[in-house]
Order: C-alpha cells, then structure tokens, then sequence
C-alpha cells in the first residue's frame, strides 16, 4: 500500500504557508505565535513524511525534537506576550512598534 | 487505500481548520481551531503509519501546548471585543503582498518535490520499542539537547513571566557621534 | 691647556664670549642686572687680548695661518663640515674689528643700558652675538661659518626686538630675520654647489687652485662648468647681500635701527653687515674665475652706494642716516671686491667699522643726553653743550665724508675708487657714480653736523650731560678713525702700503692687476676725490648753515605714508628717496602680503578642500547609514516580510542552482 | 636576549603594579609610572650600547601554524628610535604630573600599554607582531585623546582612529600578499621579514605591494593629502598624547617605509620616487603655509609637523647615504624639538585654559623662563645652527642636492617658510604689548624646567655632535636580500658612501638609487662607524 507521503509533503507545505502568512499578516501578538506553532508541526509532519518515505524511523526521532522546541518557543513566547500586555495595554504588534522609548 | 482516503479527509480538515486560525476575529475560536487543526494532523501521521507519533501529537501539542494557549488567551480575556485593533481581521489589501510570497513559497517547494525520485513502498510501522531503542542510541545528544531546550523554557518563562519589569526595551542609542 | 704645540688655540676667541653668554642666561634670575654688563665686557675684553695675542704670533712668527681641527661635525656625503677653526690674517682683522669694537661698545652699553628693564637679557644676547660673529670670522669651513652666519642673524632678531613691548620693533626684528633668511638660504644652495664643485674648506685651497688652473672645470647635476660657477656666484652675492644689507635685500636695515643704539653700533654698523665682505673674500677665486660674476658684483656695489646716498640725504632721524650710509659705505666696499680689490675691500672695511661706530655711539650719546630725541630737526647748538662729542662726532664724519689727507676714511676710499678706475675689471662708467656718490656722502655727512651741533637749539630740552662711559670710547674710535688710514698710505706717498702689502700673501695672484700705471693720473684721481669731499662740506654749508636750515614742512597728504612713516616733504621726489625708494613698500605689497594671502588660501583649501574629502566619505556612509535604518523600524511584520522574501529569494537560487 | 624581552615585559608588566598603586592613591600610580618608565629608559640605553656590537635578535614561536614568531630584531636605526620611545616617555609623565586630575590611574595604564605598542613596532621582525604592535598602538592613544583631551576630544579621537586603521588595513592586505606569495614560492609559511624580503614579486606585484604599504604607513607619516587627521589629533589630545603623537607615533609609519616598504618592492619604491619626493615637497610647503595662519598654537605646531615630516621622507626616498642619516636625524630632532613646542604649548593651555594666539601677547614679562624655552625651541624648529634640526635638514638638503641641484634648492627654500610659522608662534604669545586677560602668570616650575631642559641639552648634544645619532646608523639600511633577489633593480653596484669622508669628495654624482641596490649582508657589517669616532682626534679628519 504506497503511503500518501508526497501529498503528506504537499500538505506540510500548504500548511507552512498558512503558518508564514498568519505571521506576517496578523497584529495580534498571540496569533503570531499560534501560526508560529502551525508552522513548526507543518515542519514536523515533513519530518515524518520523510522518515515514511526513506522507510527509516530518524524522521519520526526528530519529530519527537520538534516538539519540545515548540514548547519552549511557546512558553517563552507567551511570557513576552504577557509582559507586553503589562506593560503598553495592548497586544498590537503595530502599536507596540511605534511607541519609541523616550 | 483506507489510508489514502484518511488522509483526504485529514488533510483537507487541516487546511481549512489552519486557515480559519488565521482568519478568526476571536481568539479562543483560533485556539480551538487550532487544535481541531492538530487532531487534523494527527490523523495524517495515522495516515503515514505512525501511530504513535499521532498520539504523542495528541497528547503533548494538542494537550500541553494548546492548553497554555488556552489558558493564556483566559487569562488576558481576549474575547474578540468589537473594535479591538489586536484582534481585527486583516484587511484584504494587506492580504496581498504576503499572500503572494506564501503562494511563491508554496509553489517552489511543490515543484521541487515533484522533481524527487518515486515514494518507496515499504513504510516502517513507527513501533514506539524501536523508537525509543532508536532514540537512546543514535540521537542520544538530540535527546539531551531537548532535555535542556525544555529546561531552559521553563527557566525563561519562570523569569520573565515573574512580572519584573523588563528594563526599558532599549537604552537611548549613543547620540550622533559627529558633534 | 691653551696652547697646543707652541701656538695659541683658537677655540677660546669664539669660547670666551660663547661662555659669559651661558653664564649670564643660567644664572640670570639670581645675579644683579649690573653683573650681566660686567661679565659680558670681561668676556669680550679677554677674548680681545686672546684675538692680539694670537694675531702678534701669526704676524710675527710669518705664518701664513693656523688651523686648529676639532671633531667632525658634518659628514653628509659629499658634504663635509668639520668643527675646525682657520686663522690668517683677513681673520685677524675681523676678529680685530669685532672683539676690539666689540669691547668698546660693550663698556659704551654698561651705562647706555643702565636701568633697563632687560639688561641682563640684552648682555646676554650681546656676547652671544659676539661668539658667533667671531665663530663666523674664524671658521675653517663654510658649513662651520653658516653656524655663525645664522647664529648672527638670529641674535640681530634678538637684539632689534630687544624692546618687545612695543609691536614695531618686533616687526621690525622679524622683518630682518626673515630678510637674511632669504639671503642665507640662497648662500647655503651656494655652499651645496661650491662642495660639489671644489669642496668648501678654505684652509686646503688645493682643490681651488686646481680647479682654478685646470682648462676644464666639472659640472654637476645638470650644469655646465662655467654655467655652475656662474650660479654659485650669484648665489654667494645675493647670501651677501641678504646679510650686508645691499640692493635687492637691503631694506631690512634702516628698520633694524628700532634696536638700541649700541646694538645698531655693534652690529648693523660694524661687524655683522660686513659678514658678506667676508664670505666674498673668502671665496675671491670663485669670483675671479668668471669676469661677468666681478662685474655683477661691482654694479651691486655701485647702485648699493648711490642708494643709500640718496635715501641718507634726506632722512630727519639721525640713526636711519647713519643706517642708509652704512648701507652706501658696505656698497663700496662690495665695489672694491667687485673691482678685485680685494685686500682693500678688507681695507675699507676696517676703516668703516672704527668710524660708522663712533658716529653712532655719539649718536647714541646725542639721543642718550636729548631724552631719546631722534629727530635731526628737533636737535640743533649742541656744539656748546655736548663739546667732547661734538668733536669726535666731527672727526667721524670728517672720515665717513672722506675729507683728505687727514682721514682714514679718505685713504680706504681713495684705493677703492682708485682701483674702480685703473684695474681691468674695473670701468670708467662705476668710477663716475663711485665719485657721485662720494660728493653725496660728504653732503649728508656734513649736513648731520651741521643741524645737529651747529646753529641755536630748535627744542629746549635740557641737556643731560652723558657720563664717561659714554665719551672715552668716542675718543679712542675716533683717534683711529683719524691714524687707521695710514696703515695703507698710496704708493704715490712714496711709500709701501703695509695693508695692501702684507694681504698680498693672503688673496696672491687674484689681485687685480692695474692698467693705469702713470702716477701723474693717480695723484689726479686722489686729489680730484679730496676736492669732492671738501666741496661736498661747503655745499652742506651753503644748504644746511645753522641760519637757513629749513625745516621741512609736514607733507600735507598723507598718501606717502609708507608702512606707517609719514613722508615729511613736500616734494614727491624727496618722500620717494625718503621712503628709501620705496621698495620696502613694494616689498611688502608684492612678498609678505602675497605669502599672507596665499598661506591664507592653503589654510583654507586644507580645511575645506583636503579634509573635505574625508568628510564627504563620512556624508556617504552616514547615507547608507539612513538607508539601512528605514528597514530597522521596529514593526516586528515588517521584519517577517524581509525573512520570508529572503527565504523565497534563497530556495529559488537553489532551485535553479540545481536544475542546471 | 632577556634585554629585550625585559624592555617590552616591563611597561606591560607595570600596568598591573601601576593599577595596583592607583588603586591604593592617585599619585602612587604616577610615581610608579615614572619609576616603570626611568627603568626602561636605562634598559633602552644599555640595548643602545648593545646594539654597537651588531644587531641583536631573539626568536620565541608565538603560532607555529601560521609561522608567527615573536620574533624582535634591533639594529642602530631601532635602537636608536627606541631611546627616542623611553626618552620621551618619560618626558610625557613628568608632564603630565598635574595636568591630568581626572582617573589618573587609567591614564597611566594607558600611558603604559602605549609604551609597549610602540616598542613592539620598533622591535618587531615579524609581520603580524609588527602589525599587532601597529594596532596595539591604536588603541591607547584613542582613548587619550577620547577621554583626556579637550573640546573636540571624540571628534578627533575617531578621526584619529579611523585614518589609522583603514591605513593599516591596506597594509595587511600587502603583508599578506606577500606573505602567500611566499608560501606559494617557498612552501614556507612564516611572517619573518628576513625570509618575505626573499620573495619573488613580479613588477605589478611589486607595485601594488608597494602601494599598499606606503598607503598604510604614508596615512601615519602623515604625508599631504592624508594628513587631515594630525591638526585635529595634536589639538585635541592633553600634552601627553600630542607629546607622544608627535614624538613617536609620526616616526612609527616613518620607520614602516624604512624597514619594511622599500626593502620590500624596491623596484616599485625606485618607479614613484619622483611622485614621493613630489608628494614630500609639496608637504614642506603645505605644511608651512597652512602653518602661518592658524590661530590654535597646538594646530599650528601640529601643521609645522607635517612640514617637518615632509623632509623626512625627502630624505628617505632621496636614496642616499646623506639624505637617510638626514631622515633619522630630522626623525629625532622633530621628536624632541616639536615635543618640546607641544609641551610649551600644554603648559600654557594649562595656565591660560586657552590655546588661541589672540589672547596671548607680551607674555615674555610674566613668564621669563618659559618664554626663554619657547625662543629656544622656535628658534630650534627653524632649524638654527647648533640645535639639531639644522644638521638634519642640512643633510637631507644635501642628500637632495645629489639627487637633482633643483630638488635640493627646492628644499633649501622650505626652511624659508619654517621660519616664517617659527617666529609666529614666539611673537604671537611672548612679543607685543601685554594682553590684559592674564596677570601674573606663574613661571615654570622646576619640575617642567627639568623636562624642557633636557630636551634643550638633547637638541643642542646633536646639534654639535651628530655623530650621536649617525653613529649606530649603517646604510644602506637592513638589506639582507641576496643579489638576485630582485629581477628588476639596476645591477650596477656603486661604491656606497660610507661614513668616512675624505676631504674633498669630487662629486661622482652616484646614479639615482644606490640606496636600493640589495647587498648581501656581510657587506653590511664592515662600514659601520661606531659612537667611539667621538673623541676629537687631531690629525687625520675621519
């Protein structure tokens, strides 16, 4: 039975672009890092349809790494969030910016 | 077969959960999204005969990961007010420019692909023995190294979160150097 | 110590001064203002025995010279210069003049400088200038010599602006050093030539002689033998000129007067503006190899002498009369050694140095006793008060004005102007405006006498009665101003002229021979100058008698101001030679102000221009500097854009990249 | 071989006794300071009297991989330039006893390592220790200038920095060069100059190479159109800094072209003579017109500097014995004399807190003794017979004159214009009527006596006898190239002039460049003249 692994490709990197384009185009620092989040398991899904296409299990191995990088990125990423939040009452990137230090 | 349809149905629910992720004015429903997004994939690595990894996915990304989206997106009561700046949906004009970049992005790696050689049949069944055999002994320091990544998250959240204040982002640049 | 093998050591005569010097600059602070004035005149005094003593043992003992080696001081390729010291007797009368005169107007300053403010700077700077004038005098090569040379002329600049409060004198002291700067440099290319060409030692004249004789002389970088010789005369004639104040570089001295009036004595009168008469004499063979460089040298002489006539005869303050005929007497003696008179270029020299420093010491007395009155016109019936200066004041100028027989100025004169007409480089033509020139420096000469000390005081200032020091050295300069003379009596006399005899050894074959042998034609000559001078003392008569002397009414514009003097006549001819015919003017519009505005210019160049460049580098980098900035803008989006078009961008590289 | 290791591990290792002292009291740190720099002053002059007997050299592997040796070598020029470093050193900290207040130790640390910078380059044999010690220099003196120094202090500091050190960047670029070209020919990897001198470089090589060093020193010297940075550098920098900088730091690229970019690419050196001693003319003129009108004493000395410094490379390129002991000579003399204008110069910034010409004038009467100096050292910078100046133009007018009579009348006539700047800066403070802005201004002390006297025995000892500095000299300079090491230099070898001169030396007006002619190194040893022709020997002139 020949696994759909060049679609599972395909499908890792339609999702990646979602990921991308949520990054770019959302202002909400908390929609970054969930697209942040969709773009790290599209990488991860690669990793498998990889390892089922070489047939060996070091492809599932790193999955297994992606996910503990994630969760980090996420912690650290989300007590920025907060801190922003504390600090500007707002969690628009764009505003956020442009408030220069004085 | 069976795994060919599982993974239309899959795939297609992961496009469309992802990209409603992105379009939701509401928070929560982009969590929520998100993690019918990850079940979605999921089902996929089902598809590609990891069963465990589908699990793991499950249980960790969908589980831990979402959960402190979650609880985060509560505790800052992001409920999509009306109006918000932050949660507005991007307009369409700003859609464009990125939009074609992710489309550019996506057709490259789409034709790169095609271009590889033909999928080999005989997929391993992700047997959750070898792995862990396969994962103390080959990518033993990869395993150290997330062991630490983990720990350093959690330092780094434990300290930033702590509510100290962050010093001012930045100092005042030197002033101009010529006088 | 002092005497190696028998013969005296001629380090000490440049030692002695070059010593109270240093001991009157260390000890300055901590010794009396008085004491200053006494080591400076033992200094000198010693050094003035040590100079007859080594004169007697080389005249007596008939030795040609001496020369005394030291170290090797200069060793720059072909270009050597050793610390040595060379004495014959054209140096015994220059060391002479120097240390004697010297000693004279040393003791002339102990009271001329009494209670002034820098004293001890002033002795101090005064017997330095005596070292070096006799490190000068008594050098056995040039390079050594250009030690004095500068060491000269920078403590003229030191001396001029003694005063230095008041801005003229320093401007006045610049101006001189800067002048015989410009005539020292062209005298140190010279120098460069000449040790290519025949080496600049004078006491191993061999390689001269050999050149000399030689058909074929070398030349060097560039220039033929004649041509090399010709420049290196040109050179050494303007180094003269720079330092003996003759026409192109002479408008330095009638400003040097703004010293005091024992350094203007000293050494715009009788040592250090004759150090060009010296240079020439040393190098008498360079000149005589080509006879157009002798006749340069005569014409400088003769348009020097005329000049300073002119300008001397209508000057009103007594000391820039004395400057300008100081000016017109060093011309004729540029004359005689244009005229290949050497020794009697020496000759005058001698003569001039006794008489022109007794007329400014009693100047100076004059001035001293009037409460620093400097104007002629404003003196006047001095004859009464100031009785014993007035007669040496008179016998001075008896002997500048050359009155016959009597003067020691007639008999130096006379050969000159007696060698212009009868020798082969001289000519008709120089001997007429020679004679002029002597009509006119009787005038002037005259002239001073007469509305100084004659006639009834203008102004009743009282007279303060000048005490010894100030009149015995104008009694013993003017005994030899009257008795030097006769150290070189003419041939027609009878008898031998010592002078001229006794440097025949020192300048041999390259006197000039004379053409005119006839002594009916020389007795001519002589009388005919000694009539000029005593017409030239009635003509002042007639003009400057105390009853007429006219007092020259103030010009009415002020247009001829020149450099800040106004111009006191009327006529225009009379401002035009009163301002020296007004090329210290010209200078000053065409060189100094051309050098302000040009170093301006580079001033200005250099901060625009030069550091411009930099600056502009600096402008584009600070360019790229806003461009780079404009994407730092702090919009988090903005820098995922730039990452994704980045990735974008890679991939595609890649893929192509791997596709071919 | 310990001499000289000691004469570099002595300031580096004072810093630490130095901030070990500063930290117990300020003036510790100045008195051990003074202390460091006296012992290695007394450690230079035994190397001098050392270096009498032949070069000394010692050899340390630093990093073997890349053939970089720590490897110093002092011959009579770099002994000589050495005791010029711990003279002036000295010099520096006796000055700087009061004027510097503010973190004195820091001061003196720096003080220290630049120091050692500058030995380093005098000392080096090996390129990259040679370009360590080019940057280790840098840094110190920026930071003298940055932080001590006066109004524009930043301004200048950076300029400073940034004309040095794109300068050095070329240089590397050069070294380098070289230095594959010769592991390519040899397949030796090493830094040492002796064995890069061996390297065959084809003319463009030699060319490029050339240029790129002499940029890399030439921004140093400074010589003309690169000088923008010394006015600002010398203005700006306490009395210390500009003593050094000028002292020292202006003899360092002087030292480069000498050591390192002539022997290096001669043939290149022989092709842009002409443009050099063109560049070095235009120097001593631009240097001394743009010199008259400044109405900053410190930049007005500094702009006299590179006057002064154009005669020196006259002298270095002028290609003969006279004109490269003339170059060593003015090396030293501006050293000392243009020091002593600067210290003149700090001292009255540090009475008067102004250093603008307009508000100085008939100082003479309130300050005697240093108004006495000041004559002194005007007088020197002119170049007035029986100060050392003279003797060193002197030379290099007639090592000029060898080279072209016009070329050397050109010269003579530099020093007309030095004399104009000379005398501005003695009338313009000590001459003229009294400025009513400041009464009774206290006289030198003893201690600044001290340092100026010194220098004013220094100048007058050469003046008179120059031998001192020409002594150790040996010319031509370190060459130790084997006779076919360079494919284009003329072959023709000319009786080099040595040190003893006959009487009168009729002119063979020697081809242009016997300086560059490589000599095998034997022939080097045997025309010394040693310091002992001192003595005044009577008979025959040596």
């Amino acid at each position: 039975m020949t696994l759909p692994i060049n679609e599972a490709l395909i499908l890792s990197c339609i999702l990646f672009s979602i990921g991308v384009l949520g990054v770019v185009v959302r202002r909400n620092i908390i929609y970054v890092l969930m697209c942040i989040e969709i773009m790290m398991n599209a990488a991860g899904l690669a990793f498998v349809a990889a390892s089922a296409r070489h047939g060996s299990l070091d492809g599932q191995a790193f999955f297994l790494f992606v996910l503990p990088v994630a969760a980090a990125e996420v912690a650290i990423g989300l007590a920025i969030a907060l801190l922003i939040f504390q600090r500007y009452k707002t969690l628009d990137l764009w505003v956020v910016a442009r408030t220069k230090e004085a | 077969m069976a795994q060919n349809i599982l993974f239309y149905l899959a795939a297609v629910m992961a496009v469309a959960t992802t990209s409603m992720v992105v379009i939701t004015r509401n928070a929560v429903y982009a969590v929520l999204y998100l993690i019918m997004s990850l079940f979605a994939v999921a089902l996929v690595f089902l598809s590609l005969n990891a069963p465990f990894l589908a699990l793991v996915e499950i249980i960790v990304y969908a589980g831990a990961i979402m959960v402190l989206f979650l609880f985060v997106v509560m505790m800052l009561n992001l409920q999509g007010q009306r109006g918000d700046e932050a949660t507005k949906r991007p307009t369409r004009r700003q859609m464009i420019v990125p939009g074609a970049l992710a489309l550019l992005l996506l057709i490259l790696i789409v034709v790169s692909l095609s271009a590889g050689t033909p999928a080999a049949t005989n997929a391993a069944l992700s047997d959750p023995k070898l792995l862990g055999e396969l994962l103390f002994t080959k990518h033993y320091l990869g395993v150290k190294l997330s062991g630490i990544i983990l720990l350093i998250g959690t330092i780094g959240g434990l300290h930033i979160g702590r509510g100290g204040s962050i010093p001012s982002t930045m100092e005042k640049p030197i002033d101009d150097v010529t006088h | 110590m002092f005497y190696n093998n028998g013969l005296p050591a001629l380090w000490l005569i440049p030692a002695l001064p070059a010593l109270g010097a240093l001991i009157i600059f260390i000890f300055a602070s901590r010794m009396p203002a008085r004491a200053a004035g006494i080591i400076a005149c033992s200094a000198i005094s010693l050094s003035f025995l040590w100079v007859l003593n080594v004169g007697t043992t080389l005249v007596l003992g008939n030795h040609h010279h001496f020369v005394e080696h030291h170290w090797n001081w200069i060793a720059a390729g072909p270009f050597q210069g050793s610390a040595s010291f060379y004495f014959d007797l054209v140096t015994f009368a220059f060391t002479f003049v120097v240390a004697g005169v010297g000693l004279l107007i040393h003791l002339y300053s102990y009271s001329y400088m009494k209670g002034d403010a820098g004293e001890r700077r002033y002795f101090g700077y005064f017997n330095l200038f005596a070292a070096a004038m006799l490190v000068l005098v008594t050098a056995e090569n040039a390079f050594f010599m250009f030690l004095g040379w500068e060491g000269v002329g920078a403590c003229s600049f030191f001396l001029i602006g003694h005063w230095y409060q008041k801005s003229e004198n320093t401007v006045a002291a610049t101006k001189a050093f800067l002048v015989t700067r410009l005539g020292d440099i062209f005298l140190l290319i010279g120098l460069f030539l000449t040790a290519t060409l025949v080496g600049v030692s004078f006491s191993q004249q061999s390689a001269w002689t050999q050149v000399a004789t030689s058909s074929f002389i070398p030349g060097f970088g560039g220039l033929t033998g004649p041509q090399l010789i010709l420049i290196t005369g040109i050179c050494f004639l303007l180094g003269a000129a720079g330092k003996s104040a003759q026409v192109p570089l002479q408008v330095w001295l009638p400003d040097a007067m703004a010293g005091p009036t024992p350094v203007s004595a000293l050494i715009h009168a009788a040592t250090m503006v004759t150090a060009g008469v010296y240079l020439i004499a040393r190098f008498h063979i360079l000149f005589a190899l080509s006879p157009n460089l002798m006749l340069a040298v005569a014409i400088v002489g003769v348009l020097t002498a005329f000049y300073g006539a002119t300008s001397a005869f209508v000057q009103t303050d007594i000391k820039r009369i004395l400057a300008y005929s100081t000016i017109s007497q060093i011309g004729y003696m540029f004359l005689g050694l244009g005229v290949g008179a050497w020794s009697l270029a020496v000759f005058h020299f001698f003569t001039h140095a006794f008489y022109k420093a007794l007329l400014f010491m009693a100047a100076g007395t004059v001035i001293h006793s009037l409460h620093n009155e400097q104007n002629i016109y404003n003196m006047g019936g001095l004859r009464t008060k100031l009785k014993g200066t007035y007669l040496a004041f008179l016998a001075g100028a008896a002997s500048l004005a050359g009155i016959p027989f009597i003067t020691a100025g007639f008999y130096s004169k006379d050969a000159i102007l007696w060698n212009t007409l009868s020798t082969k480089w001289g000519s008709p033509v120089i001997y007429g405006i020679a004679m002029l020139t002597a009509l006119m420096t009787a005038i002037y000469s005259f002239r001073l006498i007469f509305v100084v000390f004659h006639g009834t005081p203008r102004k009743d200032i009282h007279v303060h009665l000048p005490d010894r020091l100030l009149t015995w050295p104008l009694y013993i300069l003017a005994f030899f101003a009257i008795v030097a003379g006769f150290l070189n009596l003419p041939i027609v006399f009878g008898v031998t002229p010592i002078w001229e005899h006794s440097f025949a050894r020192v300048f041999g074959e390259w006197q000039a021979e004379p053409l005119i042998h006839s002594h009916a034609v020389e007795w001519m000559a002589l009388l005919g100058s000694g009539v000029l001078a005593l017409g030239g003392a009635g003509i002042a008569w007639l003009l400057y008698s105390p009853a007429k002397a006219p007092m020259p009414e103030p010009a009415g514009d002020i247009a001829t101001v020149e450099n800040n003097t106004p111009a006191p006549y009327k006529a225009v001819w009379a401002n035009f030679l009163f301002h020296g015919w007004k090329m210290d003017g010209f200078y000053n519009k065409t060189f100094v102000r051309g050098f302000r505005i040009t170093s301006g210019v580079i001033a200005w160049i250099d901060r625009v221009f030069v550091d411009g460049i930099f600056e502009a580098i600096q402008a584009i980098v600070r360019g790229f500097h806003a461009l780079v900035i404009f994407f730092q803008n702090g919009r988090v989006s903005r820098y995922a854009m730039v990452m994704l078009f980045g990735a974008v961008a890679i991939i595609t590289i890649l893929l192509i990249g791997s596709q071919r | 071989m310990t001499l000289l290791l000691s004469l570099l591990l002595i300031p580096l290792l004072g810093t630490a006794l130095v901030g070990l002292s500063g930290w117990v009291d300020r003036n510790f740190a100045r008195v051990a300071t003074l202390i460091i720099m006296i012992v290695d002053l007394a450690v230079a002059i035994i190397l001098m009297a050392r270096t009498s007997g032949g070069p000394v050299q010692v050899i340390h592997p630093w990093i073997p991989s890349f053939g970089v040796s720590f490897n110093l070598y002092v011959d009579g020029l770099s002994a000589l330039l050495i005791l010029l470093t711990t003279f002036i050193g000295v010099i520096a900290v006796i000055i700087s006893w009061n004027e510097i207040k503010e973190k004195v130790t820091s001061f003196h640390i720096w003080m220290l390592l630049l120091q050692t910078g500058i030995l380093i380059v005098f000392m080096a044999r090996d390129m990259m220790l040679f370009y360590f010690g080019w940057e280790l220099m840098l840094v110190p003196m920026f930071f003298l200038i940055g932080v001590w120094g006066h109004e524009e202090k930043l301004y200048s500091a950076i300029k400073f920095f940034l004309f040095t050190f794109t300068g050095s960047i070329f240089m590397l670029l050069a070294l380098l060069y070289v230095y594959f070209q010769h592991a390519a020919q040899t397949g030796v990897l090493t830094f040492d100059l002796t064995q890069l001198l061996q390297t065959e470089l084809s003319a463009t090589a030699q060319t490029w190479v050339f240029l790129g060093l002499f940029v890399g020193f030439a921004v140093k010297v400074p010589i003309f159109p690169l000088h923008t940075w010394l006015p600002d550098a010398h203005t700006q920098a306490p009395t210390a800094g500009s003593l050094i900088l000028a002292g020292l730091l202006l003899k360092t690229g002087v030292y480069g072209i000498m050591r390192i970019t002539i022997p290096m690419a001669p043939a290149a050196a022989v092709y842009f003579t002409p443009w050099i001693i063109g560049l070095a003319l235009i120097g001593i003129f631009y240097g001394a017109l743009a010199a008259y009108p400044q109405r900053d004493f410190k930049r007005l000395v500094a702009y006299s500097s590179i006057a002064h410094l154009g005669f020196v490379i006259l002298g270095v390129f002028v290609g003969n014995a006279a004109g490269y002991q003339g170059a060593v000579l003015q090396m030293v003399n501006h050293g000392l004399a243009t020091g002593a204008l600067f210290l003149i110069g700090g001292m009255l910034q540090q009475r008067t807190h102004t250093r603008l010409f307009e508000m100085f004038g008939g100082l003479w009467r309130q300050m005697p003794v240093l108004g006495g100096f000041l004559l002194f050292f005007c007088f020197a910078s002119l170049g007035i017979p029986g100060t050392g100046n003279f003797i060193g133009e002197l030379y290099v007018m007639g090592g000029a004159f060898t080279y072209h009579p016009l070329v050397g009348a050109l010269t003579v006539f530099g020093i007309l214009f030095a004399a104009a700047y000379s005398l501005r800066i003695f009338l313009a403070t000590m001459h003229g009527p009294e400025t009513t802005a400041f009464k009774n201004l206290p006289d030198a002390s003893p201690r600044e006596t001290l340092a100026l006297g010194t220098l004013v025995a220094a100048l007058v000892a050469i003046g008179f006898f120059p031998n001192l500095v020409t002594g150790p000299l040996y010319y031509p300079p370190d060459l130790s190239v084997p006779q076919s090491g360079r494919a284009t230099t003329p072959a023709m070898v000319m009786p080099v002039e040595t040190g003893t001169p006959s009487p009168v030396l009729a002119p063979t007006s020697p081809p242009l460049h016997t300086y560059l002619l490589p000599m095998n190194s034997n022939q080097l040893s045997d025309q010394r003249f040693d310091i002992a022709s001192l003595s005044p020997d009577q008979q025959e002139v040596r």
